[in-house]
């Protein structure tokens, strides 16, 4: 291990790796923001960081707090609204989007809104939606940043808040969603997961430094595939750490240090 | 698994406004088209325009541009049975839900503060079934807000489609007659009031906004009664200099507020930072019924009006701070 | 006679009697503009402009060519679009829309596209709707400002580009038409026309001066009906035409003096 | 009489254009998302990004921020079987039509020149049944603008019912699933090639207007290719100075050129006024099919490019005297 770093720290870096330059990406709050902000710094500086309520390609003079405050769209190349955003990822314009969730199972379908078999009395209520069942449905590849136990993956979502797969191959062109979206990562603590073409079903692609596959999957409440060939995932290199935490995040609101 | 939601064709939920458009065409048609002054006080344009039942929406995105002072003043007058347009809602929808004023609310968001993680108080209001809740996504609100403001009762959308989302929601199916594809019918969503946050406004009621508009224009327009807080009112003249920037056009607005400071402890671009302090205290007090109690008492019901309140919360030194954040001035003892 | 004046000015001098002060007034290009002006300018000074392109409420330094052109919104309150403006009258905010037409019917229903009876291949054509159909389905009440003849006052017209009251009282909602909207009055250089309750028929309500009912019906090519009361139209003030020639159009670029 | 209008429910003109959303987002997937250098000539603008048979929209008002220069060099380089959206469309549409360069037309307002009356050779052209045509009105192309913008294949209105101009047009009805109620159903618009002239763009393609916008932002959004010519080249850094003017943003945009007075004849806001002697030149010209193409020979054909041409029409001399009009700049001698 080059360094010592902290759950979220590694999902930061892991997660600034997978995004392409020159891409458009419709970030959500919290970790996606750390991870976009990094990749920016490090492998993608012409990425386009969108965000939900109006802000586009801001030179953002620190980590916003909401994905809709001042800094999202300080110095943008537009500052315009969420119908203007939403109406750009549903004509297809916006390559990735980057969530979060309290619950995902193995067609990468996400559970924000609630614990729980009655919408009116939830036993735990989450947020919902906000954007991220239209992001899910409208940006082309969906990628999710959250830590792994058997609690957040879990067989069967409590409330099916944004659309991964649904049941499976065909199933979001059957319900209507647009052609060629879907999940597209799943990056964890433990390892960099991803999807089986045919089966549409979460398989592992690559394990964090340490981790084995049985810890992934004594981590995991469903079944989770096997890539053809797992791959080992760099370690947090010191470059990252440093610039994550003393240029993204310096005061660690979402790093946690 | 999951396969009545991939085929469903109409949500469960209970569908509050009506989106009928000849209906609201007859609310439109009696709106008043004169320049006149609309200027009032806070006390006012919410005992005037804000009655037991109304269903309200809120512009700004929860702690962004916020309607702080006019909120507060619909909990101090005690109003019940609100519904709520809980769209990208933060600590506007916690306050209402948290203080009793709501009875129904239409959610795309709530209960979150983003990075800063969840409300208690919030959660016991909207876990509680005194609360009527149908569900949707932020853009579905977004387009059913522009659906009413181009005068339809519906708006076809691509989200929502497969998921327990549309199940609880009000939405239906409905064929593009042109290529045969199924999309999300979006009802459009009539607000008996409007309660928006801007930057500048005339006395008539135009309306500019510094900084991204969420959904306001179209939120602002759907509505058949509007409220508007500024920041600060500016001359006719000014307006017409760049009506350009008008966003929100007079002839939609029945009440002008001058509020500085008004989205407090919310962001306002170009004004002020978040008041984080704030926060802190609200999300902890909000732990306990006892301290929910407490904060309304202090905060809402134990002060007159939104001067008081700022006194309150650290004054015109508090706000010079969070000015100095927002403006990227940092000073030399810190920021 | 008060004064001398053309069919153009007396048009316009009565077209700008009929407008409520305080109301919203969706304008067409040419004498609608005029009248409009002469509205503000003399008996409804806060009458509220609107032109399809965008502009609302402007301080115009002079006359428009266009609709869409810069003096429609030079000091304006509001600056936006052809899809916010059309999508307020769509809302049921504009009380009025001022249109011109080259045939009319006895139901109101405007020909602005061609002669003929090939779409494809006309005798003559003309410009078409336009933003006419939309501000005849979508403002309150139409109002039609143009000369009388047999010509222009036909018992069908050749294309019902604007919809009148189509073939009698309840097609418009039949039709899908937003309810209690259509025709309102006929502005013409010899008469002014409105519209029977009962039959949604076009009936003469007010002769211009020295005009007999039967020079109307010999320049109308259908049956004409009568209000109650026929009242006498008062002839152009001397202030209306002093005003209009000299403050609304001192090229003459309408009035064609 | 007129009852098959009232009853309708499918226009009978053909759709030029296909309005599968699915396969707009295919074509708007492989679009550069890029910071790049799109600054060109006007002459490569055209041969790169206008085919034989494509169907363009352009910006503005027909004879308001037109994009005259772009315009012209469509017809220089012959482009044939061309459609276009003939939204709001004076010049613009009559000298394609005129030139020859246009099969097929969606029209809302053609031949028409507003209070100038009509002209003869748009005429011409559109009597003949070379021109394949379909009706609309204009909020109708708005919407469909918008529809296509948004990502989808059609959005309900209320306006074209009970009409032959409907009849005419390739609409369809639709009945809202929560009122009902029969609308009009509007195929969205998705054209291959936009051409929109701006005030301010960078080298980008970020685009800002001054004055109104007509339906140019959608019309940029919807088409699958985007040309833009401006008035003037700023900088990156001038448009981030404010964003929320930003009314194209980059990455609908293919090429940049910057043409000062590009919109000549046609009134720019805040920059210059009509050339009225040049229309009346071109309305009398017009009337004969020998005057149209002496037109064409003398201002497009025999011109290498539009510095040419404006130093035909009257120099830098006659572009400031339109622009003292639109300053309402009156000199002492004379307007």
């Amino acid at each position: 291990m080059s360094a010592e770093y902290n759950p979220l720290e590694l999902m930061v870096c892991v997660g600034s790796r997978v995004l392409e330059d020159n891409s458009t990406v419709e970030v959500g709050t919290g970790v996606p923001m750390a991870a976009t902000l990094l990749a920016q710094k490090l492998y993608a500086p012409n990425i386009i960081a969108i965000f939900e309520a109006g802000g586009v390609a801001p030179l953002m003079p620190g980590l916003p707090i909401s994905v809709g405050d001042s800094r999202t769209s300080h110095k943008a190349l537009l500052a315009s609204s969420m119908n203007d955003v939403m109406e750009t990822c549903q004509r297809g314009m916006v390559d990735y989007t980057f969530l979060g969730g309290a619950q995902i199972d193995m067609y990468g379908n996400l559970n924000s809104t609630m614990i729980g078999d009655d919408y009116q009395n939830p036993k735990v209520r989450f947020p919902g939606s906000g954007g991220a069942n239209d992001l899910g449905s409208l940006c082309w590849k969906t990628i999710v940043i959250t830590p792994m136990d058997k609690s957040r993956f879990v067989e069967q979502v409590d409330y099916l808040t944004t659309p991964g797969f649904l049941n499976g191959k065909g199933a979001r062109e059957k319900a209507g969603l647009p052609l060629g979206t879907g999940p597209y990562k799943v990056i964890t603590n433990l390892a960099i997961l991803g999807y089986d073409e045919e089966t549409c079903r979460m398989q592992v692609e690559s394990l964090h430094p340490g981790v084995t596959i049985e810890q992934v999957e004594e981590n995991c409440g469903f079944e989770l595939l096997k890539a053809a060939k797992i791959e080992d995932t760099p370690p947090p290199r010191d470059e990252e750490l440093r610039v994550l935490r003393e240029e993204v995040d310096p005061t660690g609101y979402i790093i946690g240090r | 698994m999951y396969e009545d939601l991939v085929e469903q064709t109409e949500g469960q939920s209970e569908l509050f406004c009506n989106p009928d458009p000849d209906l609201a065409r007859e609310n439109f048609k009696n709106k008043s088209r004169a320049l006149e002054n609309k200027v009032t006080t806070v006390e006012k344009a919410v005992s005037d325009l804000v009655e037991d039942g109304d269903y309200i929406a809120t512009g700004g995105f929860g702690h962004v541009r916020i309607p702080t002072a006019i909120l507060y003043e619909v909990i101090r007058q005690k109003k019940r049975n609100l519904g709520l347009a809980g769209h990208t809602s933060i600590y506007d929808s916690d306050i209402l839900a948290s203080s009793g004023c709501l009875n129904r609310c239409d959610i795309s968001y709530v209960v979150g503060y983003e990075i800063r993680g969840l409300s208690a108080c919030a959660r016991r209001a909207f876990q509680s079934d005194k609360i009527k809740k149908t569900d949707w996504s932020n853009s579905s609100l977004s387009w059913r807000f522009w659906a009413a403001s181009a005068g339809l009762s519906f708006v076809p959308s691509r989200s929502l489609l497969g998921t327990d989302t549309f199940k609880h929601s009000a939405a239906k199916t409905v064929t593009c007659p042109f290529t045969g594809k199924k999309f999300t019918a979006l009802p459009a969503l009539y607000p008996d009031v409007g309660i928006v946050h801007v930057s500048r406004a005339d006395i008539y009621g135009n309306c500019q906004i510094d900084g991204i508009l969420i959904s306001d224009e179209f939120l602002a327009r759907a509505s058949r009664k509007v409220i508007i807080s500024t920041e600060r009112l500016v001359s006719n003249e000014e307006i017409r200099l760049e009506p350009h920037l008008t966003v929100i056009p007079y002839w939609c607005v029945d009440a002008v507020v001058e509020v500085p400071f008004g989205s407090h402890p919310g962001n306002m671009p170009e004004e002020y930072w978040f008041d984080e302090d704030f926060f802190q205290m609200f999300l902890g007090k909000g732990k306990t019924e006892e301290g929910t109690n407490e904060f309304f008492e202090e905060y809402v019901y134990g002060v007159k009006d939104f001067d008081q309140y700022l006194e309150k919360i650290g004054g015109i030194r508090k706000m010079n701070d969070l000015r100095a954040i927002e403006k990227l001035i940092f000073k030399k003892n810190g920021s």
